[in-house]
Parts: structure tokens; C-alpha cells; sequence
């Protein structure tokens, strides 16, 4: 695997025919995409059809597709994500899309039981080629139950492909490659993302969904981020390279198998990390990453890895409080500044 | 194990108890249900218009429209019973006797709110007067109540336990087990489904295989009518009813409260599933006007009499408005306080 | 939607399906499920002889006084047909057709199992025969279930997906949401419950407030019969009834098959719950005798056909054994094999 | 909170008036204390009465407390580990069992946004006094559904505490003390500890759950381990002595919050740490572990912290290819040579 370069989107694309659209937009073009080019493909979710889709990705394509392949379903999300790997098993190519990862705990015996280890415990004979999207993460003022990063806790399990797209062109392009992968897959979309507006090259389409991405090059430290924290990652940077810290951000885009040859790559550079992860600290994926980094790279570090992760709270309603329990631009700048010293 | 019930079917097919509660509330039984239902209905109104003034964010499912359901089932309860709630509990709260202030304030997540401004619009709680809260997981709530139930059942506390939750949920596993667990452990639970026809986009139909809710909750072997959930005293007389079974022993009961929504599933719906003219249907039936009208017609009420109530409440919505707006945010420092009990910072 | 089945009653509280499958099958047709009965008797009482032997590991679940379920469900069904089972399921895998070999061989773990050698007792698969497994979460074979219904609805293939659980599979909320879901998207499945009256220790009364699981069934709206699982041809008369209207587009069944297991749960399992006198008045209904008897009666059946069945089976069996001993082990470096597709070592 | 050094219960204890018995019994006894002690303590799960309990814990419970208190409930773990918690709001102590970890994702919704969530969101009002005990790991050859070693995932979880008795001690005591707590306690016990015998004292009762413990000093390496692997990691620490390698050994005891102080003050002795986790490696709690010691030890380290965990995959029927997958006593052997090289 190996590292690819690209820009952040709030940089101007400079390939192809650019038009402005957003993160949502280009979920939905990835989904309509994917329905045209293969009949297989069904999208099944709580409130996708009519609704339009909680956070309205799919809105408009109940009319495009009609009612059996835009498919609401009742509240059940182990029943209608237990369908979709059933369904998968039986030849089709399902996108499950459950509303947030709150509710996925509902459905995680069979992510964990069926989907990811069927294959396995049938001895090779069971495919379940499904993917499953769902929104993850804070910063709505939703408050404790419906503002989980829990995307670390399916990092752990064997038999999953995870990917969180954080740019326009992964929204666009991720969906797609992970209905060719004969494994299941899952997309975690960052709800503060869907707003995200910039551009994209009009034959968008495809990209891989195996390597994490340097979003931005620099020699004195390495954020690692993915998802909805890379944008205040790259801002931090921007902050920080005003002060003459020059910073390199890597977005992981594949949270399993996380790509630890571009991690290394970088640490083997920087010699110093700042892992930004929105899960709750203790046992998130930034852990993970520091124990690789330690395993893989101990020798090649100056400092100890430091993580800015959200604090070890039910996220509380008020805003200021939710500011003060998620990772922040100042945290990560703070983070960086102790690093670097 | 057979059936515990057979309601009586009416014509139009809507099932009411055979047996009668004892002769009716008076006038003033009736003004103070208007009453309840008008302050529900205004402190909701001027939550939308907080919400699009941009001083309540978050999520905020309001109750619009369903006013009767909350009224007519607290009328039945006391200050011993439990409730236990969804996130669409701002009328529940009220009628419970939160103070009007402590919602308020827990609107804005203010630290004179009712749980201290952490849990807005979703997570009210008022343990002092049993108010269980404010589950946003849709069916989270019904365990708790069965657990609540249990423990009166055990220590022998003559309780009912009141557990809401919308239509939705009835698909949800949680529904199957908590209510196959009330009526094998024959536990004082009332359950108090508020089908109001939707879950979010999706009409019941689109949901249910079978969607006579009374008759599928009767599957458990469990008394299950369903009632006219626009009107007061309809549901007052089933859940009085009801409670007075489930507290006498007679296991967990269930009331299907038929309503509707006249607003959107929340601020942030666009309510394109449903016909106009269907949302201006129901608007006929507006429990308020109803009851108002029919205590009109009864010579019990006057235009004064509304306007009187409008305005004293408005100045007492107001005026916790005021004070919400006064009171003091909750110190960052104290983020990670009540994590654990024993740890407070 | 309405109820869409109203089953009679007969006097004995057992509900017969009121229409009739066209005449019933001959002798052969008998003989045949007499035979795989005796089989799938022979096969588990070999695997606990080998179990206790130190042979076969981890959990084993025999089906030892079902069989009449499997094969009578199993005559009714086509080889393009899917079958989804729970972690008692040697004998749908059998009757399947999954070779004998490849089950013994998945028993003791080997690579010429049908799974690999690397499910055991709980994890039978075979793709090329449609079974899907050997599911060891208790209800959690039910959406797998009604997914590869709706792939087949979806395609327009009129396959049959038949989906076996017992009785305390009932209460978990998976059981009530794919009811519901199958039944409000008329999806064909057969759903089989193998009511052997306990989920482990705990006796179907203490577990379910409606014992009643086909009326239970029925409040979803979709067509429910409790059958005897005692009798096969009963069994397979119902089944071919119920599976011909799922493959016509009838929608979800749903069939109560009463049954009891002769033997404890697991080998782990001491069996302390449950009478004797119990177990004994049940045995004396065991499927295999009943048939037998039956079939000696009406002058099909001699002593020696049974013998010689019974011998034919057991050498198969024997040499089903050996070939398992003197099959290979999987190499401990395949270990992360088939974790992913594309990634096998 | 400060570490306390104990023997392992395959030694002889040396106080009091010690009786032979295992971990089952001593189970059992905590429970029987409990419900005699306090009328609020109930035990509620699947087959815990007539059955005895599917790991025999509860045997002869019932005939003791009746089937009001010895609480057996359909197979509805969302529903009656819920109950517990409403249990708990109501004014009782439920113990609820859940016959093991992988059943417990059908409830973890309930744990996760109920249990663990309620105080906080509540402002403070709400307590959840509850304890949930349940079966993990593996090694029985109950393949790949039946094998979870999750308790790194309720690791996660603000608002839990998570033991993992590894001894007979523990066993014997560390029930009360979660019964006492305030709020929702989470007990992990290892499926292969039921049967280890040993002796206790008579008068064997509560003990903390707040600190590590040492359960064999050394200056050569620190071993990290708990529940199920402290046996192993013993053992291999017995082995390592034959070669002059003096490990020290530490039984985690409380796996959230974790007790940090006596791990660092561990590592500042050797400087050379092995974790041994039962749990995936990649997301497992000793990557947690690991992090914090990258955080708090740095530069104590002579050599980067080594994990030895299961490998990941579903775990296999086969007894040769579970116990490849499982770490063991070769495995931590290995690691240590390897750090201490
Ligand atoms: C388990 C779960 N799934 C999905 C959601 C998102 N959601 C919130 S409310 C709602 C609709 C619930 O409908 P209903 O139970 O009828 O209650 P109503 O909102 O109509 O009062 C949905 C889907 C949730 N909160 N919890
Ligand atoms: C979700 C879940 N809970 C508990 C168990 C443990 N368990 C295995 S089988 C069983 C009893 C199931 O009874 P039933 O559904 O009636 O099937 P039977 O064993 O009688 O065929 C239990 C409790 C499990 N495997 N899965
Ligand atoms: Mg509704
Ligand atoms: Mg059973």
C-alpha cells in the first residue's frame, strides 16, 4: 500500500471539468452512480425513501428507483441489517444504511457474528458482500445518545473493511469500491461533513479505499486524523505553519487494515505525532495507532505520540460544553506545540 | 396461558373497555385537562420560536397536536407512579409537574435546568417527582420502565409505572421483550403507545404487518385497547381504567393512543411524506379546540375564560423565558462531574 | 391489514391447516422418512459415543426426539430452496444432503468438513446446497433468513427460504422484528419453530407469556399452525402446504412444530430441570417408533427392513468415522485464511 | 490508589483459616453473601434458577432464595439487562447475568446509553447501582460466535467499572464492592477460571476494586495481564526465572478506570514491558495500555512495549488452530526474551 498525496478540498481541484457540490451531494451521486450501474445494488434504511434520508442523502432517488430499491424499513435495525447480509449471501449487493452509529448497537450481533465472520467459520464459503453507511459523530448539540465516534470499537473487528471518507472526492468515490469488495464494508460519514461544499472533477468516480492519504506534506510533526476531525487537523496546520511549525496531516480514510506504511513513512520523517481521533479516549482508535507506532517505530520517535481525543464524557447538550468535550483546533495546535518542543 | 382480554369491538372499529369507571369529572376537571393541554401547546409554540431565534438548538420534537395523550394519561396517575418518556417529553414533564422554569432552563442547558442543562429538549428528568426521562433511543425507555416496575413489584409498592413511546418503536425488539417480560412477570406497567402515525417519514403502514397496535399488544396475553388519543377525556377514562387495574394487581396493561403530529417529526424535517390536506384533516380534530369547544357548548366555558388561561400562561412561559435566559451555563470545568458518582471534580 | 389466516380448531386444541394437500404419499415415501429419521438418530448417538470419547469437542447439541421436524419440514422443500438453522442442526444439514462425510468430518474439526473443519457441531454449512448454517446466537439466523428471501423476491426467484428456531428464540427481539418484517414485505419465508417446550433449562412457561407461539406468530399478521413434531407425515403435511403457498407468493409461514428433546441440551447440560417421568412420557412418542409402528400396522414394514436399514446406517456412519480420523487438519499457518476474501495466506 | 501485592491462589494462602474451593464456588458464595446480607440483591438471567446457571455459578441458589430472588428470563438480554437498570432506579441491587460477553452486543444499547449515561445526562439525579456479571474468552473450543473477549469495548464506556476477578480472592470479594458502588459494574469472568481451585480463608470477603495488583515482583520486565491470561502470564514468569529473566507480573484487577499508578511505578522499576491480552490486538485494551505507557513513561522505556493477544480472527473449532489463536505461555515467553534482549 502506499501513500497517496492529494489535496484538501477546501483547495480548489485542479484536474478534469470542477463543479461545486457537497459531501451530501456527492454521497447521493455515488449511491445513483452505483443503483444505474448494477441492478444488484439496493440501498435499505430507516426513512431513506420518502423521508429523503435522515441527513437527506438519498434524497430524490425514491423517485428515481422506486420503492423496492430505495426500501424503507420499520424501526429494526437488527432485523433490516441482518436482511441486508442475508440478502448479500443471496447474490445481491445491498447498501444498509443506518441512521447513526448510536443505533448500530443494535445491530452489532450481527455485524460482528454474521457479517464479519461467516466467512470464516463456513471456511471460505460465505460471502456477504454488503456495505453498510452510517453517521457517525458530534458537534450538533444532540447531546449523550446521539453523539457517539464508536467506528473504533468496528476497527476492532476481524473480517471488516472500515472507510471514513473526509473529502468530497472519498465521498464520491469510496462507495463504489467497497460494493466490489466481496467483504463487508463500512462507511462512516461524519454528520458535520454533509455541508461540506468544494468542488469536484466531473468524471469523479472510483478510488481506492486501501491507503490513507498526506493531505498535507511537512517535515516537523505528524497529525494523523480521518473523518470529521481532519478539517480541524488541517486548520491547526495552517495555524501552526504561521508560527513556523510545519506540520504533515495524514488522513487514514481506511480505519481497518489501517495503513501503517504511511503512518511509518511519516513518523520515520516527523520523529514526533499528534494522533486526533473524536472517540472518547480510553480504547479509541488512537490508541491503536500509538501502540503500532510504538511496536513499528519506537526508535524513530523523539517524543512520545500524544493523543487529542474527546473527553471521557456523555456528550452534554449545551455548546460550550460539547465544544469542551470534543477535540478542537486549539487542542491540536496545543498538542503539537508540547510534541514539537 | 390464554388471553387476559376481549374488548368489545364497536362499529367503527375502535374498541373501548367494557367495564365504566366511576361517574365523571366535573367542569372543573375538565377546564383544568384544557388547561394542561394550552400550556403545553403555548410553551411548545414559543419553543419553535426560540429554536428558529437560534436560543434552543439540538433536536426538538414537539408534541403539537398530541396534548391530550399526556394530560388524559397524567390525570390518571399520582405522585407515587413512574414515568418514563421518549424524546418527544416536553408535555409529559409539564403535566408531571416539572416546574415550568426547569424545562425551560433545560432548553437552553442551563444549570437550573431540570437535569442541569445537560440533556436538552430529549433528556428531561425530575427523579423528586419519578420522572424517569427522556430516552432518544427510540424503545430505550420500555426497559427501564419494567425494571421500575419490577422493583415496586418486588418491595410490593403499589405503582404504575406510565411508559410512552410512539409507533415506531413497536417494531423495535425491545418492544417484543419488554413487553413479553411485563406480562410473564405480570408487572404494573402501563404501556402507553402514542401511534400518531409516523416514524419520522415513514407512515405505519409502511412499518407494521399489522397495524392494530391493541390487538398485536394483546398477542402477549396483556389488556390492550385502543383509544381516541385527540380526545381528553377519553384517554383520562381508559388510562384511569387501566391504572387502577395495573395498580390493583391486574399486570401491565396497554393503551393504543390514536393521534397525530401537526408539526414535523422535528426542526430539522421537512415533512415532504405527508399530504397537506391529511395534516389539515387532523387539524380538525385539535384536542384543544375540541375539548373547548365541547365544554362551550355545555355552557362551561366562555371566551374569557380561554383568553384569561392563554394569558396567564403566556406570562408564565415568558417569564421562564426570562429566567432561562438569566441563569447561569454550567462551568466547563465541571464537564466530567456526575461521570461517576464518586468522582466529582 | 387484517389477519390474514384463521386457522380451526379441533377439539384438542390443535389447529389443523384447514385446506389439504392432494393425496398423501405412498410407502417408499414413507420408508424414506422413516430411514432419515433413523439416520440422524444413528449420527448423534455415534457423536455422543465419540464426544464422550474425547473424539468431538466444545458444544454439542444433539436433535435426538426432533427428527420427525427436519425431515418432514426438509420432504417438503426443493434443492433450490434455503435452509437456515441454529446450532442444533445436524439434522437439516443431513437431510439436506450435505454428504455424510463432510458433517462427520466437520465434527471432528478436519479440512474435509463441510465447513472446513472450522465451525464443529454448531457451524454446518454448505453453500452448494443452499444451507446457510448452523447459527449459535440464539435468533440470530432469523434476518440472515429473511435477507435471502428478499434477494430471491427481489430477483423473482420463487424459492422457499425455510429458517428454524426453538421456542426460546421467541423471545428475543430479533424473533418479533423479522416476523414483522417478513410479514410486511411478504417475503417467502418458512419460518420453523421447534417448540421442544425449554430453551435450556427454563420451560417454555416460565419464558413466554403466550405459550400459544402460533397464535403469537398469527399477530403479525401472517399464517400459523401448530403441528405435531412428533409425527413426520403430519410434519411434512404441513410443511408442503405451507412451503407450496410461500413459493406461490403466500407470503411468510409460520409453523409451530411441537417436539421435545429426549436428551439434555448440550453435554454440558446435567438435566436437572426436568422430570423424568416427563422425559419418559414423551419418549414414549419418539417419531421414529411412531412411524415404525405405524407403517408395521398397515403390513409396510418388516423387522428386517428396519434391521437392515439400521445396519446399512451404521456401517455408512462407521465408515464416515474413519474417514474423518484419517482426514488432515487444517495447517495452523491457514489460520488467517478466509478472514477476508482477498487476503488469504 | 496504590498497588498491593498478593500471591497468586495456585500458592498457599497464609491467613486465617483457609478451605479448599474454586473460583465457582467462591463465586457463588459472593452471591450468597450478598443476598443475605442486603434483601435489595437479586440475581436475574438466563438459567440462572432451575438450570443452576449455564457455568453451574448459581447452583443451589434457588432453593435457597425462592425464583423472586434467583431470577430466571427468556432469552431477552436487551429486556432484562434494561430491567436491572430500572431495577436499579427503583431502589434495588440487581445482579443481572449475562450468560457471556457475546450475547451481551444484544444488550450493550442498554448499557452503553442507559446505564453508563443516565447520571451524567441527568444532571447528577440518576444512579444506576447495578451490577452485570458475564462469562468471556475462550479456549473451550465453542468456535468463532461463542469465543469473544470483548471487555476492551466496555473499557471504553465513560460512566462503567470493569473487574475481571483472575483469582480465587477476587472472586470471593469483589462482588460486595460492586454491589456498594454507586453505580454500574461490570464483572468479566473468564470462562477456563470457573474450575481453579485453591484456598481462601474462611472469613474471605470484600476487596477493593479500585487497584492493580503485583502478583510477582521483578526487576527484570513487567508482564501485564488479567482475567483469564494472569495464569499464563505466571507461568511464564516461572518459566523466565529458570533462565534468570526476573519478571513482574501485574493483574490488572480493574480494567476501567485502569490503574495507571501501579503500572508506571512498574515500569519505572524495569523499564521493559509485555502485555498479554486475551482480546484482538488491534483495538484490544492493551493498546490502551500501551498508549498510556507512551504517554506517561516514555522515557522509562528501553525497548518499545510488546503485546501478545489473540490473533485476529474468529476464533476456530479446532483445538490446534484455537490455540494458535489464543496467546499463550510460548508466545509470552517469546515477547519477554524479546524486550529484554
Ligand atoms: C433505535 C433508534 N433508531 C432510530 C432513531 C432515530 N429516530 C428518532 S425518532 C424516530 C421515529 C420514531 O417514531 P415513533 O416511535 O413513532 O415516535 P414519534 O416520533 O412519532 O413520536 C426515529 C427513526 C432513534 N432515535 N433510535
Ligand atoms: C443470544 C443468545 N443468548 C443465549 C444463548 C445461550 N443459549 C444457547 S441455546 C439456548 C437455548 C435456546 O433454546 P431454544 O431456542 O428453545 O432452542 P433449543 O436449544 O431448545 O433447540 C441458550 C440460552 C445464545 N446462544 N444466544
Ligand atoms: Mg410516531
Ligand atoms: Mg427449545
Amino acid at each position: 500500500m502506499s501513500a497517496k498525496t492529494s489535496q484538501h478540498p477546501a483547495a480548489a481541484a485542479t484536474a478534469g471539468e470542477p463543479a461545486t457540490t457537497t459531501y451530501r451531494e456527492a454521497m447521493r451521486a455515488a449511491i445513483r452512480e452505483a443503483m444505474r450501474r448494477d441492478d444488484r445494488v439496493f440501498l435499505m434504511g430507516e426513512d431513506v425513501g420518502s423521508y429523503g434520508g435522515c441527513f437527506a442523502v438519498s434524497l430524490g432517488l425514491l423517485a428515481e428507483f422506486g420503492p423496492e430499491r430505495i426500501r424503507d424499513t420499520p424501526l429494526s435495525e437488527s432485523a433490516f441489517v441482518g436482511a441486508g447480509i442475508g440478502a448479500a449471501m443471496g447474490g445481491m449487493r445491498p447498501i444498509v444504511e443506518i441512521m447513526t452509529v448510536n443505533f448500530s448497537l443494535l445491530a452489532l450481533d450481527q455485524i460482528l457474528n454474521n457479517a464479519a465472520t461467516l466467512l470464516h467459520m463456513s471456511g471460505g464459503q460465505v460471502n456477504v458482500p454488503l456495505v453498510i453507511r452510517m453517521t457517525t459523530g458530534a458537534g450538533r448539540q444532540v447531546a449523550a445518545q446521539h453523539s457517539h465516534s464508536l467506528e473504533g470499537w468496528y476497527a476492532h473487528i476481524p473480517g471488516l473493511r472500515l472507510v471514513a471518507p473526509a473529502t468530497l472526492a472519498d465521498a464520491r468515490g469510496m462507495l463504489w469500491t467497497a460494493l466490489e469488495d466481496p467483504d463487508p464494508v463500512l462507511i462512516f460519514e461524519h454528520g458535520s461533513l454533509y455541508n461540506l461544499r468544494g468542488t469536484l472533477d466531473e468524471d469523479a468516480g472510483a478510488v481506492d479505499i486501501d491507503s490513507a492519504a498526506v493531505r498535507r506534506t511537512g517535515g516537523d510533526v505528524t497529525v494523523i486524523s480521518y473523518g470529521g476531525t481532519l478539517g480541524k487537523a488541517m486548520t491547526a496546520a495552517g495555524e501552526l505553519a504561521a508560527d513556523g511549525i510545519d506540520a504533515e496531516v495524514i488522513d487514514l480514510r481506511t480505519l481497518r487494515p489501517l495503513d501503517d506504511a504511511t503512518i511509518m513513512a511519516s513518523v520515520g520523517k516527523t520523529h514526533r505525532v499528534v494522533i486526533v481521533d473524536e472517540g472518547w479516549r480510553s480504547g479509541s482508535l488512537s490508541a491503536e495507532i500509538s501502540a503500532r507506532i510504538m511496536e513499528q517505530a519506537f526508535f524513530e520517535l523523539d517524543a512520545p505520540v500524544r493523543r487529542v481525543c474527546s473527553a471521557e464524557v456523555p456528550i452534554p447538550y449545551p455548546r460550550h460544553l460539547e465544544e469542551a468535550a470534543l477535540p478542537q483546533v486549539d487542542g491540536i495546535v496545543a498538542a503539537v506545540r508540547a510534541v514539537v518542543r | 396461558m390464554t388471553r387476559k382480554t376481549a374488548p368489545s369491538t364497536t362499529a367503527g372499529g375502535a374498541r373501548i373497555p367494557q367495564a365504566r369507571p366511576p361517574g365523571e369529572a366535573g367542569p372543573a376537571h375538565r377546564f383544568d385537562l384544557l388547561r394542561q393541554m394550552m400550556f403545553i401547546r403555548q410553551f411548545e409554540d414559543k419553543c419553535v420560536e426560540l429554536y428558529s431565534g437560534g436560543e434552543i438548538h439540538g433536536f426538538l420534537h414537539v408534541y403539537i397536536g398530541e396534548e391530550a395523550v399526556a394530560v388524559g394519561v397524567n390525570s390518571a396517575l399520582t405522585p407515587e407512579d413512574s414515568i418514563v418518556s421518549t424524546y418527544r417529553e416536553h408535555g409529559h414533564a409539564l403535566v408531571r409537574g416539572v416546574p415550568l422554569d426547569c424545562v425551560m432552563a433545560e432548553m437552553f442547558g442551563k444549570t437550573t435546568g431540570c437535569s442541569y442543562g445537560r440533556g436538552g429538549s430529549m433528556h428531561l428528568f425530575d427523579v423528586s417527582r419519578r420522572f424517569y426521562g427522556g430516552n432518544a433511543i427510540v424503545a430505550g425507555g420500555l426497559p427501564l420502565a419494567v425494571g421500575l416496575a419490577l422493583a415496586d413489584k418486588m418491595r410490593g409498592d403499589a405503582r404504575v409505572t406510565a411508559c410512552f413511546f410512539g409507533d415506531g418503536a413497536v417494531a423495535e425488539g425491545e418492544f417484543h421483550e419488554c413487553m413479553n417480560l411485563a406480562a410473564l412477570w405480570d408487572l404494573p406497567v402501563l404501556f402507553c403507545c402514542e401511534n400518531n402515525r409516523y416514524a419520522m417519514g415513514t407512515a405505519i403502514e409502511r412499518a407494521q404487518a399489522q397495524t392494530d397496535l391493541a390487538l398485536r399488544a394483546e398477542s402477549y396475553g396483556m389488556p390492550a385497547w385502543p383509544v381516541d388519543g385527540m380526545d381528553v377525556l377519553a384517554v383520562a377514562k381508559a388510562a384511569r381504567l387501566a391504572a387502577e387495574s395495573v395498580r390493583s394487581g391486574g399486570g401491565p396493561h396497554f393503551l393504543e393512543l390514536k393521534t397525530y403530529r401537526f408539526r414535523a417529526h422535528s426542526m430539522y424535517d421537512p415533512d415532504l411524506y405527508r399530504d397537506k390536506a391529511e395534516i389539515e384533516q387532523w387539524k380538525q380534530r385539535d384536542p384543544i379546540t375540541a375539548l373547548a369547544g365541547q365544554m362551550r357548548a355545555a355552557g362551561e366555558l366562555t371566551d374569557t375564560d380561554i383568553e384569561s388561561a392563554r394569558d396567564e400562561i403566556a406570562a408564565e412561559i415568558d417569564a421562564s423565558v426570562d429566567s432561562a435566559r438569566a441563569a447561569p451555563a454550567e462551568p466547563v470545568d465541571d464537564l466530567t462531574r456526575f461521570v461517576y458518582s464518586r468522582r466529582s471534580s
